[in-house]
């Protein structure tokens, strides 16, 4: 991993103290929320999966951190880490995965489904790499409608197999589109890893290059390398309007899943350790803050602390909502009928 | 009144749209600069240039995805497929994403979006090309389907389609694009027409035909036929709107008539007319005076053959005879 | 009888014919070293190794298009996807490779490939995981579709895909992997369930339940309240294949209860449901004592609450307040 | 275009002057059959679409001498000049455009699908791109089988835009297939140029370096250098295990179909011009074997006049074929009821 110290870099000296104390303090939110979710999970509190996001929250907070008004996101199933980034709540993430109607989607979507579009996040998507061309098409609408603003469009390792991607790529270069596809890399797709599924010869994201995109590596354990990154990125989508691939190195603590029991199976029990005593993004950066004498160890026992409570109280908040009832399947279908529109009240739109 | 080609009809709908709303952008594989494969969208590109209509790469879950993503910020895509059948390399993108997107958000984001193309069969043009995939896409809630059969109601249901808020497939037919008609002149108004009301193209009270698309104007012909030859006066029902489907009036000409033949391009095993069916009996058992009969395209993959494909599917001939075994 | 789990009937099926054909070959995400997301290919990597179970990266429009192509030069690859949901990202090569090539080469070749994985809702893993495509498929003419209820018809029908020389697309079910049931034992011989006969797993004389795939047990259920609290014998047929159809059994059951009720996963557009209702009043229209009713899935995308996920679905409940309409 | 003399080239030095002549013959026939095909379908006499080959028939004659028993063929809809080149006669080819019964495909599959198993050549395909997994998997199968054999596998520079051809490209480059993928580059894809339709930094074959897919550009107008290069390929197909892209240079002189009627202003007649004065590959060949001392003036005269003469005999064939007939629809569904066996009795298959 890099030597370079993007501390420096003029988008991290540009931030206040406090700002720092906000990212690092949104980093341990992810992962308490995280934590607290798999605790319900296993208890047997929430139905599907529950793919967790603990060892990754630089990227997802780091990317989300430069964004703008007019930015966009959107991402796979692994989503929980970029809900809290743009600012949506843990009550409402968490009622969500225990599938009551205070979720953000009503406890339609589930974990793999978070969507705030007032906060400009466009979604929790489940087929591999179907988000991507969403991607393209949300930063599409910010050119064609004069914004300034770019999509950042998440995807992991394995889902740049997927032919959807490629095409996109290639319209993305060819049209000139501010879209910025960032692989987090945890370096396995389910069971499988990197060498398994991809075939490359440097890293994932050079496969852009064919398509004349300019493309890079960042070491995803450093909050600070995957924003000053992320800015060159996102100032050529917004400058130039053309596309980067992002491949930012990261991990994934758990399996893939909650519902994985193989992860030790496929990766060694000392992989992870490694990672978490030496590449953990939170600890990592915690250590850089008090190095740099912005945070102390007793502040960073008090975010985590104050984190675990959140976390715990939208459990209480999730558990004591209500839950859908039958008439709820049958809306958020059409937007016409939700809005009793005249073309709703013509012909049958649902059938029995 | 003025007469207009189907082909022309689409087009005038869709430059009015272009006019009218900002935000309506057409795409699709050839659609500018070359006019589109059949013309449709000739001299769009022209007169809108190059931000309002947009060639597209040969990549159909690429831009048909791209097309729904930016429906969801406000774009109002209206996306061309050279054919309907192409939907098999987008179909994530169409079954997933534009139909699935409101719901798994609990209504937060919706899709303006159109997709439109030729579906049908009849050009020999072979097995992957002719595929006719109205009830495929109506059975995904979430989805609206159109399928017009005249110029008229191409016009006003292509713009009906846009100004939606939920993704609408509209159905065309490569051999309806040369077809004539009379149109409503946009000096005599806005001319839509609403999703979800079928057409009586015929009244009659011996049988009701049916159908939707070209197999509309089959069912004409032998209705004509029918009355000349038989004496059988057959009432003909255009669907035009599959989802939303005008359940009352399938109702209707049932009670009129008692007896059903559903005619549907599609192959035998589901389509629409299999849902019609199973409606009509589930809703008028009573009224029917035997069972509802209908005239598919022959269960095959399309031949390509010009000297047999038109007996694959359904025509006149085969509408008559079946006709004639149930009145 | 020895009892196996659905899972381990379909892992012995496969077993067998890798035993019995050196050209079967398993294909899929995770079949191979992870023993499969479902764990329904456990095993067979150690037994087999490398070059019979095989891993393939998340390209399914890829790697089920190179088992097609494998197909024609006889290879017999049965490759699972993951979830059957995940067609909509392999469909061309699903509907028009799979389907369509033997038609289109005047029957010169053929592709005997299974395609096979779970297809069903009821798992809380929302609305693009949840689709139904029984119909879907079974709508495309050069295409098999069956879809086991049971241990012992999930290991006779896999048995029987296996060695159809067209492409079958088995639709199993995640929620059946665990059931138990009684198997023959492979030292009674060769046990084959064959593609196209359904099976009454109930006889009654009332009301005719028919159904497929998970629903089947839910009729069963039902079959046993309406018998216990309302009298009502009700006979199940579980159609197990949907293409090819045994369409005799199907009739024979009306003649025999004259009330139908169809039980189906699938959403109420369309499905397997709408089509056996439609040969049913075409061909027993005359046996039938009131209109032929359905218990489907609500027709929205599958919604992802566990507290209300069962309800969208058939349920024995559901199953048994609509057949009380009926009798 | 490259200067390098593939005359030279052990693949070519091993040709004998009677199988050069072959060669040419191959070519001729392939440009004269299409001729009369075009005349045909001017006529009515053909239904669907008709995608000539003129110009690119060094790319299927080149590229398929090279072929051994074990050696396949899979392309897209452009597929006269392949099905010639495999060993097809012209009367079944001519009467497939005919959609009569005799045709290849029994007027089945028309002009988009012919096919030769038995030649090793299967189809003929009109999904663009579709047949790229089947390239793949046909070689799968050689290497299953332990066969000492690749696949060519055609498709067009559009095509590279669809992402079943990059999921293929993965997934040969990650299971080591001996598949050569033949970009055969003529320019345009339908009113489309390359520029406006792919985004790339060199050509397009480059796409495959990111998966570590050796690649290369050959100049169509040459047969010489098509069989040079293709030779190299299989090589390593062969005796590797290993994919290869090649990006073949060729070029359309007819419409994308014989109904686009617009391809004279998608480019300027000049262009086309120049293609067939200084390019064409025909003339080009002939040229050189007549250099060569292998072919006269009159010999050539000579070839393209039986070339004529079979193909309007080919004609007269397919005109005089019977059509097929109502029961005919219904057959070359399945397998099983083709063949009439015990599976196929039970059920129904078919449904009115
Ligand atoms: C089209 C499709 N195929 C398969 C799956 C099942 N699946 C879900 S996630 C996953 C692995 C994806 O790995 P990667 O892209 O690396 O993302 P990560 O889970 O590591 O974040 C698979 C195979 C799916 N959801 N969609
Ligand atoms: C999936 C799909 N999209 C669109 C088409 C329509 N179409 C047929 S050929 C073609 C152009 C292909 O160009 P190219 O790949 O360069 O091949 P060429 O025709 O030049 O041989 C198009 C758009 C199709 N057949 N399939
Ligand atoms: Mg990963
Ligand atoms: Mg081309």
């Amino acid at each position: 991993m890099s030597d370079l110290n993007f501390a420096t870099s003029p988008i991290n000296q540009s931030l206040t103290p406090e700002r720092k104390i906000e990212l690092f303090t949104q980093m341990v939110r992810i992962r308490r929320f995280e934590q607290a979710a798999a605790k319900s999970y296993a208890a047997g509190e929430m139905g599907g999966f529950l793919h967790l996001y603990i060892g990754q929250e630089s990227v997802a907070v780091g990317t989300i951190s430069l964004g703008g008004a007019d930015d966009h996101y959107i991402t796979a199933y692994r989503d929980h880490g970029h809900a809290l980034a743009v600012g949506m709540g843990m009550n409402e993430c968490m009622a969500e995965m225990y599938g009551k109607q205070t979720g953000c989607s009503k406890g339609k979507g589930g974990s793999m489904h978070f969507f705030a579009p007032d906060k400009n996040f466009w979604g929790g998507h489940g087929i591999v790499a179907g988000q991507t061309p969403l991607g393209l098409g949300l930063a599409f609408a910010l050119k064609y409608q004069g914004k300034d603003g770019c999509c950042l469009c998440y995807l992991g390792d394995g889902a740049v197999n997927q032919g959807a991607f490629h095409e996109s790529l290639n319209i993305a270069s060819l049209f000139g589109i501010p879209v910025i596809y960032v692989i987090e890399n945890n370096g396995y797709s389910m069971g499988t890893s990197q060498e398994r599924s991809s075939a490359y010869t440097g890293c994932l994201a050079q496969r852009a290059e064919a398509y004349a995109i300019e493309w890079d590596v960042v070491n995803g354990s450093d909050i600070y390398e995957v924003r000053a990154k992320t800015q060159i990125a996102m100032d050529r989508a917004k400058k130039e309007s053309k596309p980067t691939v992002l491949e930012i190195d990261t991990y994934r603590y758990y399996g893939h899943s909650v519902a994985d029991a193989n992860h030790k199976k496929y990766r060694t029990p000392e992989e992870i350790q490694n990672y978490k005593d030496n590449y953990d993004p939170i600890n990592v950066f915690r250590r850089k803050l008090i190095d740099e004498g912005v945070l102390t160890e007793e502040k960073s026992d008090e975010i985590g602390k104050a984190a675990q409570e959140e976390a715990v109280a939208s459990v209480k908040f999730a558990k004591e909502a209500p839950a859908p009832t039958i008439p709820d399947i049958s809306t958020d279908v059409y937007w016409e009928t939700d809005n009793n529109t005249e073309a709703s009240k013509i012909g049958h739109h649902f059938f029995a | 009144m003025r007469t207009l080609t189907y082909r022309e009809a689409l087009r005038e709908a869709m430059d009015e749209e272009l006019a009218r709303d900002e935000n309506v952008v057409i795409m699709g594989e050839e659609v500018a600069q070359y006019n589109g494969a059949y013309k449709v969208t000739q001299g769009l590109w022209d007169k809108w240039g190059d931000k309002r209509v947009v060639d597209t790469p040969i990549s159909e879950a690429g831009f048909i995805g791209m097309g729904i993503g930016a429906s969801m910020l406000g774009v109002r895509p209206v996306m061309e497929l050279m054919f309907w059948s192409f939907h098999s390399v987008a179909f994530d993108q169409l079954v997933n994403n534009a139909a699935c997107v409101r719901y798994m958000s609990g209504g937060l984001c919706h899709c303006p979006i159109v997709v439109r193309g030729p579906a049908n069969g009849g050009t020999n043009v072979g097995a992957t090309h002719s595929h006719i995939p109205e009830g495929l896409f109506a059975a995904f809630p979430g989805l609206k389907v159109c399928s017009p059969a005249t110029p008229a109601d191409a016009k006003g249901l292509m713009k009906a389609a846009i100004r939606d808020n939920d993704p609408v497939y509209v159905m065309e037919n490569t051999i309806l694009y040369g077809n004539t008609g009379e149109v409503p002149d946009p000096a005599d108004g806005d001319f839509v027409i609403p999703l979800g009301k079928a057409d009586i193209k015929r009244e009659g009270k011996d049988i009701s035909l049916i159908a939707h698309g070209r197999s509309v104007l089959h069912c004409l012909e032998a209705a004509e036929t029918l009355k000349a030859e038989h004496g059988i006066d057959a009432e003909v029902l255009d669907l035009r709107s599959i989802r939303p489907l005008d359940v009352d009036a399938i109702l209707a000409t049932v009670a009129k008539t008692h007896r059903v033949l559903l005619v549907d391009e599609s192959k035998p095993f589901g389509g629409v007319s299999a849902m019609v069916s199973h409606l009509i009996q589930e809703h008028a058992f009573d009224e029917l005076d035997g069972p509802i009969k209908r005239v598919c395209t022959i269960d095959a993959p399309a031949i390509y053959s010009k000297y047999i494909e038109n007996e694959q599917l359904p025509n006149p001939r085969r509408i008559i005879e079946k006709a004639l075994t149930m009145v």
